[in-house]
């Protein structure tokens, strides 16, 4: 059946159990996302962390808030659990085979279940056009947040060296 | 367990509609419970397309050979076909791509205007805003009769200001008097709720707004396709609604108005056939409401439009309004008799239309509406372009089933049944 | 005496479009020389849109049931059709009404951009006009051209200036310099003329509008139905065009912009499905086309007009510019070769499309449109709305023959040999 | 065949022989009347006689000059030399029948000959909606210079009570 297809038993239980939900501090970036036709939200937080990052690639550490409907909830929920402390391009390689996998259209893609994990699970829901923008939501977040911060950080070390 | 009779033939009704008598997913027979954000066509109304199409199609009000005769023939029959629907005459009827463009045009007129006044040029006063002038809307607009007026007050200075709702999904009218004023250049209000099903009292709204001296227009989108609708009766200067929902093709809209006062706006999109005198240094305008008709109209649609009304008539608006009085009703029970279901609007089926919002304990309406699609039935989910409504009740958006013609009460247990499946499908969840 | 062979297959094209097997007035077999006014449709055009309604009709952009989806992928799958069509991406594809609708956006662009910027809103300067400022058109603007920019010189105190005409019916750009300067802030010019039939050189003029720092408009109405057409290669920064010239239905136009210039420009009609967040308080606008779009859009139009298309590509544009450059040759030699016939335009088939005005020594247009719509041939007499032009010649009106895929020169002989029986018919008239 | 129908010999030799054509003084009133769909311009002047009009019925001068097609330069010829010196009622009359009988529709209209005379000619271009507005050009003109006419001459008159 269609329905059991798109909600898969591992969507549901991130949905009723949903991972590292809640904002934590500290953080370079928080963006708030929406999606209009539905009105489902999520505001999300990165801290890039250059510790032992190699040249420029930094670690990324998220937190979230989230409302909206289960694939909403469910796919922050595996992002949350899937790309916390991965590093930036890795992360981004997540996110674009999560696209892939949603924007598949007729011919179905496969997916690099090394990158992307339970995110997989949703494979179902690129039937379903009208849910791609619900799956994507938190993930398009993610990569506006850490754009964000890599562009902060740019700029701060740009100004560290105009000033030295 | 279907507890109604329905007033109308639904089977027979029906079968004048071929996209209802086709499948869904896997399989499952359509439910269409989406009629208030489009209706589907009868096939007299695609025939009425088609025959135009294949023999008189022609730029109307332009050529002098047979086929523009015939297509302008067509396209002002259907003006008046249109006009009739609605006890209009057809000098009054403006075609328009949807309601949305005829909200506009009445919105522009303002803006237009006061464009004009400013640069010295003529306009009439009645439309032009400053800067202290109010323009009043209710808090259950659709985004098309609201964001114009943002936009309008925006460009002119003039402040937007709006009629609250109550608990139950009403117009709060306790602080008409203070809302209501001398200030009040025009009351743009909604007849009937596309989210809420609300039907407020215009005519009584109209006359007030009339006593201060404001204009007024009507949104009519959702209910002159489900109503008898006379527009002079309801008393307003404007009213504005769209083909799609009332079983006519997609891109074309009417705005009804006074012939007086739409002789007194400004024209809105301009260009050919609408103009009296072109040089290259001036121009002056048609008569409305050519003014308003620039360019090479939506012929076919209007056409169909007309076959529409034509098919509406000949089962009687009095009777579409009492069938879905009656599905609306029974919906309203079987919803409510729903544990966690909660309305969003009148529960009461009293001066309320076919448009049935609701919530879901513990299950977005997303995910009811998926489940309900699963099984066939096609409803809408999320804010019905009236976000400012849920943000009113403080629900991130909605479930909307809407009835027409075509819906039957087993339609009603189908939803129903189907609800009951969603909380099932999500028992687990929080 | 047909002089010339056909370049298509006229006869088989013609079988494709039910309209032209139909006969007028006392059973004359149908000429069709009216497609500059609008086009006839192929039966492939008509049974997309049919099919879309039979099979797919729901609200685009906003249902989560599997009709919502289909309806959706429809319309987008229509724009990207449409944009492959002119060698564009599917987001630079706003879908209108009409090209005058068309133009229009962007002229209210630019009185909505001066509106805001007045009131202390955020405004794209490219956008705000103030007195000095200038828009540059031509003397051969259709009124779709010419108005809406007289409108916005009314609301904004710009200047409008035009580009004149020589004797033989083409731009006068002796005084260019004088004319397009850094006070010029728009360029909006016609690819090829309704009236005179003449292409202008719109890439090397956009390019000099360019370098003063202008923004540019092509209306090109009259030739992306008749040859390729690369948007981008054309160099201006937004196009404008109708469906129904191009074999689509009518009530469906298309505006094609640069996405940055697109994003750069305020919403012109708004209310729903063009937001990004709407409180009572304001709201914030989707990006381009959305933006663009307000209210349920022309759907089943932009399938129909995406099927057009894919018929002409598959006829090849090339084919179809080649087949009217003959068909036009032979014409011009057929009228000229009549006493008293004068062609008002270019009189060589260099640089010009296939609309052929003309007039008749001693007999009014309409008395020639009349005798030639007894014989069957439907063509089209007035100033065709581009009455600027008509002044400039001295003529109160002209008789215009216009073809498209389905003539043949059999319908150019036609036309010739009614020209003289019109003449015959009025021989003793002063 | 239809063409001599609406072309009968009548209107074509108004058109080749236009009658009264030429504007005259004195005048009460000129209006200038276009067709916007094809060009066709007139200009009209009236004259009210009121010098033994039954009371408030005077006789209408009239001249014009136009140009435009031979519908509409023959209606003019033909409104010319009907409606030249009539009263107002009478040519009032005349221009409801002309307006009756072009509007015809399906219906024929059968004309009052009497009002019309040789008007009667145009009953075939009601066959054709498109001219109809060429035939009617000069009469809508008259009936409008004749109302502004009489309006002036109410105001002329009133004003001359109150000043009395
Ligand atoms: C050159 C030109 N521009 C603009 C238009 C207006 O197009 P539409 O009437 O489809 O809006 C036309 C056609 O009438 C045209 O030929
Ligand atoms: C109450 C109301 N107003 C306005 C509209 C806008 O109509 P359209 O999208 O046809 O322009 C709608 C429908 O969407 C509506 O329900």
């Amino acid at each position: 059946m269609n329905l059991e297809q798109m909600y898969q038993e591992i969507i549901l239980d991130h949905y009723r159990n949903p991972e590292g939900k809640g904002l934590t501090e500290p953080f370079d970036v928080e963006v708030h996302h929406v999606n209009p036709t539905c009105g489902d939200e999520v505001n999300l937080r990165v801290n890039l962390d250059w510790s032992d990052a190699p040249g420029d690639d930094p670690k990324v550490w998220m937190s979230y808030d989230g409302s909206g409907c289960s694939i909403s909830q469910a796919s922050e929920s595996v992002l949350s659990s899937q790309l916390n402390g991965v590093s930036v391009s890795s992360g981004m390689a997540a996110v674009e085979e999560m696209v892939a996998l949603l924007q598949a259209g007729a011919e179905p893609h496969e997916p690099d279940e090394e990158l992307l994990g339970d995110a997989v699970a949703f494979s179902g829901v690129a039937k379903y056009p009208a849910r791609v923008k619900c799956a994507l939501l938190g993930w398009m977040a993610w990569k506006d947040a850490v754009a964000q911060a890599l562009a902060a950080h740019a700029a701060a070390v740009e100004e560290k060296r105009t000033n030295d | 367990m279907s507890a109604a009779v329905d007033v109308l033939d639904v089977a027979s009704i029906k079968r004048d509609f071929p996209l209802l008598a086709r499948t869904v997913r896997a399989g499952r027979p359509l439910v269409y419970l989406d009629s208030a954000a489009t209706s589907q066509k009868p096939v007299e109304v695609l025939n009425a397309e088609r025959n135009f199409y294949e023999s008189h199609n022609a730029a109307v009000h332009r050529g002098a050979h047979q086929l523009a005769e015939e297509a302008t023939e067509a396209y002002e029959a259907a003006r008046a076909t249109i006009a009739g629907f609605v006890h209009a005459m057809p000098p009054e009827i403006v075609f328009t791509k949807n309601a949305t463009e005829s909200i506009n045009l009445v919105a522009y007129a303002f803006s237009n205007s006061t464009d004009l006044a400013r640069g010295g040029h003529p306009a009439d006063p009645r439309f032009v805003l400053s800067p202290g002038d109010e323009i009043l809307i209710t808090e259950m607009e659709h985004h098309a009769n609201l964001v114009p007026w943002q936009q309008v007050a925006l460009k002119t200075g003039a402040t937007l200001r709006w009629i609250p709702l109550t608990d139950d999904g009403r117009l709060d009218l306790t602080d008409l008097e203070t809302l209501l004023t001398e200030r009040t250049r025009l009351l743009a209000v909604v007849h009937q709720s596309n989210i809420l099903g609300t039907l407020n009292p215009v005519e009584s709204l109209v006359r007030s707004a009339r006593a201060v001296g404001a204009l007024t227009l009507v949104d009519a989108c959702q209910s002159v396709p489900h109503m008898p609708i006379d527009v002079w009766a309801m008393g307003a200067d404007l009213v504005a609604w769209s083909g799609h929902k009332m079983l006519g093709p997609t891109g074309i809209g009417v705005l009804w108005g006074i012939p007086e006062v739409l002789a007194a706006m400004p024209p809105f999109i301009s260009g050919g056939s609408m103009i009296a005198n072109v040089t290259m240094a001036g121009s002056t305008f048609a008569a409305p409401p050519q003014r308003f008709e620039a360019g090479v109209p939506m012929t076919a649609q209007a056409v169909g439009l007309a076959a529409a009304c034509d098919y509406l008539d000949r089962i009687g608006m009095a009777k579409v309004a009492e069938h879905e009085h009656a599905l609306t009703s029974y919906a309203l029970m079987r919803l409510e008799a729903i544990e966690g279901v909660e309305i969003v609007g009148p529960v009461e089926p009293v001066d309320r239309g076919s448009a049935v919002s609701f919530t879901v304990a513990g299950i977005h309406p997303h995910d009811v509406g998926q489940v309900l699609d699963d099984r066939g039935i096609a409803v809408r989910v999320g804010h019905h372009c009236a976000w400012p409504v849920c943000r009113r009740y403080g629900v991130p958006a909605t479930t909307r089933a809407s009835f027409y013609i075509y819906n039957s009460t087993e339609d009603v247990d189908a939803l129903a049944e189907g609800v009951v499946a969603a909380q099932e499908f999500f028992g687990g969840a929080r």
